[in-house]
């Protein structure tokens, strides 16, 4: 191969050599045994280089083996469909911004630095807690990440973790404690209500438990209602509190900041992010005023200073935490973050505002409302708790689910996500208009009556 | 630019950058919220309020004032900053409106996709298997040493409880050792920068669990005794882990499963282009030979009957890493790049990478005051220096040269890394630097150099062209001043906190 | 940055940007070219070798070294560099695939898109018919006078040559109208700033083909005898041509229809947001009232039984101004944006537009050395300044504050335009700079005159934080260094070419 | 309405007002006569200002009612489909570009006026003349715009242009010149070779021949061979010679510069630019290095000059040329051109590179030839002209095209451009595969069988 636009220096190889003194890349080599030696070419990509225009080509191909939905999907569970504004992602398009690295010259990087210190800045403000860092994987790697912190402070072993949060966090959870040896409990729920069931909580909290984890809305969508009585009582039994929350929820319910929560999670996708097929995600990690979590956070974190001429500046700042300084003593091994979707984060809420995200949480209630209202209107299909909701919810249905699913699928529907042969978790948000949604309750509708009548 | 925190840019009016779409249909059915009152937020949140122009002025001057590889070389070592080509931003294409839990039948592509990677990456590593569902390198290592975990408590050598690391290594390779519970042991490397072997005989015990390295190493120089290493680690059961983040310089020459090693971590982000993104987001694998393949994390790619299916959990996996399958997104961007390159390209990406570092080693070789251990021996991805001679001289420091790097409109290099290495300076060109840049680089830091020795000020006062001067470290992070948002700002001025305590 | 021209980036070696695709199969099938020979190119031409990083770099480069309204207020008068809404970039779909000779069929979408525009611009300018042809405000002048020409031709009023132009007009009327052969008199405004209706009265006469006008002027001010001056114009069947350049400020207020005029041209580049380009593309539109509407260039769409069809062709017209339909692409940005502000948002451009104006010229009031024609008159879209007494007093000129205002990150507003008013600065704020932003572009401009009157030099010297201070513009239009090109530059070098002559 | 996100002083207006000294933005407005107040809402838009999230289901809407083709379409005229490399759609959605406006304060401008003098030298080494403005509309207009030159330097009358031309710029060419009473003058072509006819081109050139023009390759894709000759003749009548080029095919063939050519016109589309209905389009000029017709350009032009400190910068030069200086003196009243799509021609005559042009040039000749030789293996097919031809050509079929076209059009084709009955122009470039031309003949072929056996 002569050239490629991708290795200038093909034409250069001489030159270089020449300037190296050695006759042959292969002289580059020759302290690689000759045992481990490759000498063929990999069998990767499509045979040889393509072209631009072939490339273009298979990344059509490739989405058009996906199906494009006649509706976004109402399914969620932790991530929904969003309406991403064309100045988020033109901003993140900068290639100042896509194509640089972690700070760690801060003064050549001081605009990703402040991008990233108003990322911190907007969601302390919206969890009004006072310390966030700038960005871990996503909602379940955060979550770990807490426990972790918690037990590193506390040396408690148990988490107690009741059973309607996210269970995709969950899983993730019980990956990351299995190396440090944490027990994970779980508190029941109420079956009436969907909310925790706090005499089993109760019941379970003791001085094993490291911390208590609880999500609002919970993985069912439903308002947990005795928050302040969880916090009285881990904090009465030296846990600590760990909260999940659905940051666009927080247009209009309690920030976790209000309740005294210790560290608080969740994740940024609902705040300018595609869905992407689960990732790049936004891992939130915030903490309360308090030195003793602050030093135990993982991740980087960006604060302002002063530069020899007492400018304002920004920089990464608690870097002792870190695996590049303290090594086996650091507080996370991460590196790589999801930096460049808290600056997307920022840019969402910078455009929505003050009121903007009030407006949309009722948007996303006032539909989300909706839609359950219009199932349940279906004969035989009723909510499966009876508490209030948020942008999701759990359906029961009189026949099973799959069959509800195969027909939505004949026309390009995806329905929620089916918890058990009757039970459906459904997602629906400002992008679902009522067209759609009278669309899936009439096609569930139908669905219902094929079963029935057949 | 001087530009404003974006707070202070809002006059707390009824300013908005976006219009909210109300269906007023929905609203006329649904007329009241009943939330429990005492669930609801109390006060707004004090977020700014300003228009689109603001926001997006604001943010593109923010921009304006970063430095990215598309603004010019960014040589730091283990970082493989190489060009991020345009097309890869096409490839999202294929993953960004689809919701992971959707019906597989909706998301062919995206599987065929990931399918393919997955292949690819195992043949590039010479692993049998990978999983992709790692979002970044480091989750990628945490994994592998999980995977080694649950790998010697299935065999009952819960007694492993030591991970080897090299005294070069990544500081991500003990800190995962230790997320995992391990105790970490150091391997000494010998004064031609290489794992000690000897050393390395005498340490490895029964309760050694795994030794994890880079090969190359941080030094940019390739482990010869690579195949005594394995068989050292391999006689007591132990389990060789590749950390993936050096691949660059041997990416189609030689392959870890080849070296004898038996997990590999690789970081997309580096070898395989896809943009840093300021910090974030990478993307990742994690790859396995032989019978590790049953730990690595779930789910993985199968085709069954000619349909892709996530549907394959290794029998003994670890779990699951990362909330849904990893970072596909950014999955598609490596695809793209490796549909670019091929086989012929990739081949080309160890050459010219090795290429480029030892043509900027023979461009400095004069320079005295940048010293090399083991000087005879080629780099391949990196190379480090020790500019301990010229600080001992006159004063100016790697951090300086760093500062005055970036004073010329370079980025810097990697610093005081690795940490054997005194006054270190870690530079990475990459394939991708065109040698006019490597020369324009190199000219620039024999300059330095040189006015280090004949006015080090002009050096220590560094950098000056740039939108503030060198940074106070103390008063960023001392309890009193630490500020890492601006509600600690604006409360510290109501009065309302304190210290940091 | 100092960024080399990129014909000193290359090395004149084998690097290439892009690769071509090639397909095999067809070389396979058509083995040689069969070109005669006399026909070939000999010499390559002398084009930059570039990898695909140096390419984008260099641009991105260029592209920081560059200013635009989202990096800052461009407060040019008569361009009306408003806020570019970034969903406008998505408008483009709908254009960017289709030939503009499809079929029909095949582009329904694209001239719906068409039809409503055509139908929403009639009904902005209160006129009968828009053609969307047009390129640019420019050539729809031009596209407007030969409608007028073609419009007495056919009544035989051949002796009609004469094209009356005011003197505040924009340059382009007059050139307009010399394009299409007419000889073009100037009407003098009265010290109000506006036409003076007795001297109108007295130059119009048998021979007169028309009145380009703008309504606001060129110094922002409304004609309020505009009724008048129709009645003149037509009392000889004159035509009343309106100049769409300055319609920003009176947008959902009046209409042109309603005004009297017969011919419009809007230019979709300064009042319906599609982004300037640096210079271009813009797009247009012509309209035009009653019998007008047969001299319109074609094709116009048309909705035929439910269809949308490019067949309209007005009977008497003038023919095509471009090869195809106007800018299409960007006139789905104009639609977009007019999707989203709505007939309440439109309204509220004019109204917003003018308040800004008229804000900016309170908060400048107590500057003396700023003079205003007719003070106590509305601005609508813009405001000239006359820095006169300054220049006489301090020797600082509209010039030096246009490269003072540079100095302080703003850009300048319009200078020495309209030629009436010495020492002009023509500012038009736009209804999308916030408030905040007008105030710090008052107050600066306030320092620049107090500066000016402390210590001219100061003022007289900048810009100096930009890439380059002054420039010189004799070197640069000199015959014996005057370089347009390269190509120049290279040949003068090698001796090849002389001074241009 | 209270809000508006393009509108951000809707909540200052009692401060603004208030400052301004009046009332009521009505006060503003004094001056207008009651007789013409609008005093309603304008009629357009969809009556309400419309979310970004309902105006990007607007642009998806229209879309998806124009049809989206199987292959690029086979038809050009003088524009063609080709691969846009996203490295030129990134630069030129850089912000700092495509909001910035023509240059007039150089000092702050200096990347735009750097960027548009590399497309001029870029244009000038690809035609090999010396002076290139700074673009113009289109190849229409700019062919209208060279012969209003023309006409300035020698007051001649009569515009000399083949039949062979592309008949939408003679159309634009007929409507641009009226206004100076310039009369068109059509030289027959020959109908074997499809190329001027030369006998009946010395037939009519005279000495009211302000200049002539020709196309190569022409409009029906062929080469003209007698250029020398045209020019020798034009000169020796002292008629000016305007040439209209292909850019792409100058990877090829001879350049006007070469044939010491007066004027060259083009359009820059095929150089990295979408489809986009035909317009934003690109008009090329230049000239010979000759004051006489420099002094007579229309339209921008950026040169080299130095700062006071004698560092080199970059300048609009010539501008006494323009409009906003010389008024009905200028040699044009162009203000706003396609500086952006200057910006896209260089980045992407960049990338392509010496080499580049040629190897694209190359693949567009033999994939043109592949598709002719395949159409004319069709029985009763035929080119309808012998001489060689690039990237378009004209096919004689023996059924009325229509039919064809309609067959085309069940699988969503877009063939050639009918030129009568029995013929249409092709167009065939690199984003036609095997596979796409192979379909295309092959429907064809039924389209014929179709007809004849019914």
């Amino acid at each position: 191969m002569d050239k490629h636009p991708w290795l200038p220096n093909l034409s250069s190889i001489e030159d270089m050599l020449k300037e190296i003194g050695v006759n042959d890349i292969e002289d580059l080599f020759k302290d690689i045994p000759k045992e481990v030696r490759l000498n063929r070419l990999l069998n990767v990509g499509k045979g040889k280089p393509l072209s631009e225009y072939e490339i273009a080509k298979e990344i059509e191909e490739k989405s058009s083996k996906n199906v494009k939905l006649k509706v976004p999907p109402f399914i969620g569970a932790g991530i929904c469909p969003h309406y991403v504004p064309y100045a988020v992602k033109f901003i993140i398009s900068r290639s100042e911004f896509y194509t640089s690295y972690t700070p760690y010259q801060p003064e050549i990087s001081q605009g990703l630095l402040q991008a990233l210190f108003e990322y911190q800045s907007l969601i302390a403000e919206l969890l009004e807690m006072e310390v966030v860092n700038a960005s871990m994987y996503d909602w379940g790697s955060a979550l770990a990440e807490a426990v972790l912190m918690a037990n590193r402070i506390n040396s408690r072993k148990t988490i107690l973790v009741p059973e309607n949060i996210n269970p995709y966090h969950k899983e993730v959870l019980k990956t990351w404690i299995q190396g440090k040896g944490l027990k994970l409990e779980e508190v029941k729920y109420d079956r009436e209500t969907g909310t925790i069931n706090i005499e089993d909580f109760e019941r379970k909290i003791n001085d094993n438990t490291t911390a208590v984890y609880i999500q609002q809305p919970n993985f069912f969508g439903n308002f947990e209602t005795e928050i302040e009585h969880i916090v009285d009582t881990a904090k009465h039994k030296k846990a600590l509190t760990i909260m999940g929350v659905n940051p666009l929820s927080l247009g209009l319910i309690k920030p976790p900041g209000e309740y005294g929560i210790d560290i608080a999670v969740g994740d940024g996708q609902e705040l300018g992010l595609p869905l992407n097929f689960g990732g790049p995600l936004m891992g939130i990690l915030a903490v309360r005023w308090d030195m003793t979590l602050v030093r135990q956070m993982p991740g980087r974190i960006v604060g302002i200073t002063k530069d020899m001429s007492s400018n304002i500046g920004f920089t990464l700042i608690l870097q002792t935490r870190e695996q590049f300084i303290k090594r086996e003593k650091a507080t996370s091994n991460i590196t790589t973050n999801e930096a460049l979707m808290a600056i997307a984060n920022a840019v969402y809420l910078s455009l929505l505002g003050k009121e903007g995200i009030r407006e949309l949480a009722e948007e996303i209630y006032y539909r989300s409302h909706y839609a359950a209202k219009k199932l349940e209107q279906i004969r035989g299909v009723k909510k499966l708790f009876n508490s209030d909701f948020f942008e999701e919810f759990v359906i029961r249905f009189p026949v099973n689910y799959d069959k509800i699913h195969e027909k939505l699928k004949k026309i390009k529907i995806q329905g929620g996500l089916k918890l058990s042969d009757f039970t459906a978790l459904f997602c629906v948000t400002e992008v679902h208009d009522k067209d759609a949604i009278d669309l899936l309750a009439a096609t569930i509708e139908e669905a219902i009556n094929d079963v029935e009548t057949s | 630019w001087d530009e404003p925190l974006i707070f202070e840019l809002s006059n707390n009016k009824g300013k908005q950058g976006i219009l909210i779409n109300k269906d007023e249909r929905i609203r006329n059915e649904i007329k009241n919220m009943s939330i429990p009152k005492k669930l609801l937020r109390e006060k707004a949140p004090e977020l700014p309020n300003l228009s689109e122009l603001e926001v997006v002025r604001h943010f593109i001057r923010l921009s304006q004032m970063s430095f990215g590889v598309d603004t010019g070389i960014m040589p730091l070592g283990s970082c493989t900053m190489k060009y991020n080509p345009k097309i890869e931003e096409k490839a999202p294409e294929i993953t960004e409106e689809h919701h992971p839990l959707e019906d597989e039948d909706y998301v062919q592509g995206i599987l065929e996709m990931i399918y393919e990677l997955q292949n690819w990456f195992s043949e590039i590593t010479g692993m049998d298997e990978c999983s992709l569902q790692v979002p970044a390198g480091s989750a990628g290592e945490f994994a592998g040493v999980l995977m080694i975990k649950k790998y010697h408590e299935t065999h009952n050598r819960q007694y492993k409880d030591e991970m080897l690391v090299a005294d070069t290594a990544h500081g991500t390779n003990p800190a995962s050792a230790a997320m995992a519970g391990y105790k970490v042991i150091y391997v000494k490397s010998n004064n031609e920068g290489l794992v000690d072997i000897d050393i390395l005989r005498e340490i490895v015990n029964d309760k050694t669990a795994g030794f994890m390295l880079t090969n190359p190493n941080t030094l940019g120089l390739f482990e010869e005794k690579i195949l005594d290493i394995a068989k050292i680690i391999h006689s007591t059961n132990g389990v060789l882990y590749y950390d993936g983040a050096n691949l660059n310089g041997i990416l189609g020459i030689t392959r870890p499963g080849d070296m004898g090693f038996d997990i590999v971590h690789l970081n997309l982000h580096k070898t395989f282009a896809v943009p840093h993104g300021g910090g974030g987001p990478g993307a990742g694998a994690i790859c396995a030979k032989s019978e590790l393949v049953n730990y690595l994390p779930y789910p993985i790619v199968e085709k069954v009957h000619g349909k892709y299916k996530l549907s394959k959990i290794p029998k003994n996996s670890i779990g699951k890493i990362a909330t849904f399958y990893g970072n596909v997104g950014n999955l598609a961007r490596s695809y793209v790049y490796l549909l670019g390159l091929g086989p012929q390209g990739i081949e080309l990406v160890g050459k010219m990478s090795t290429l480029a570092t030892n043509y900027l080693i023979a461009k400095l070789r004069d320079v005295k005051e940048l010293e090399l251990i083991a000087p005879n021996r080629p780099r391949k991805h990196e190379v480090v220096f020790s500019a301990k001679k010229l600080a001992e001289t006159t004063g100016v420091t790697a951090n300086d040269i760093a500062k005055a790097l970036i004073d010329n409109g370079f980025y810097a290099p990697t610093i005081y890394f690795p940490p054997i290495i005194e006054e270190a300076l870690m530079i990475e060109p990459t394939e991708t630097e065109p040698k006019e840049e490597l020369d324009k680089f190199a000219n620039t830091l024999r300059k330095i150099v040189e006015m280090a020795k004949l006015k080090s000020e002009n050096i220590l006062n560094s950098p000056t062209n740039t939108a503030v001067k060198r940074l106070d470290q103390v008063y960023a992070n001392h309890p009193s001043t630490i500020t890492p948002t601006y509600r600690v700002l604006r409360l510290r001025r109501e009065g309302k906190i304190n210290y940091l305590k």
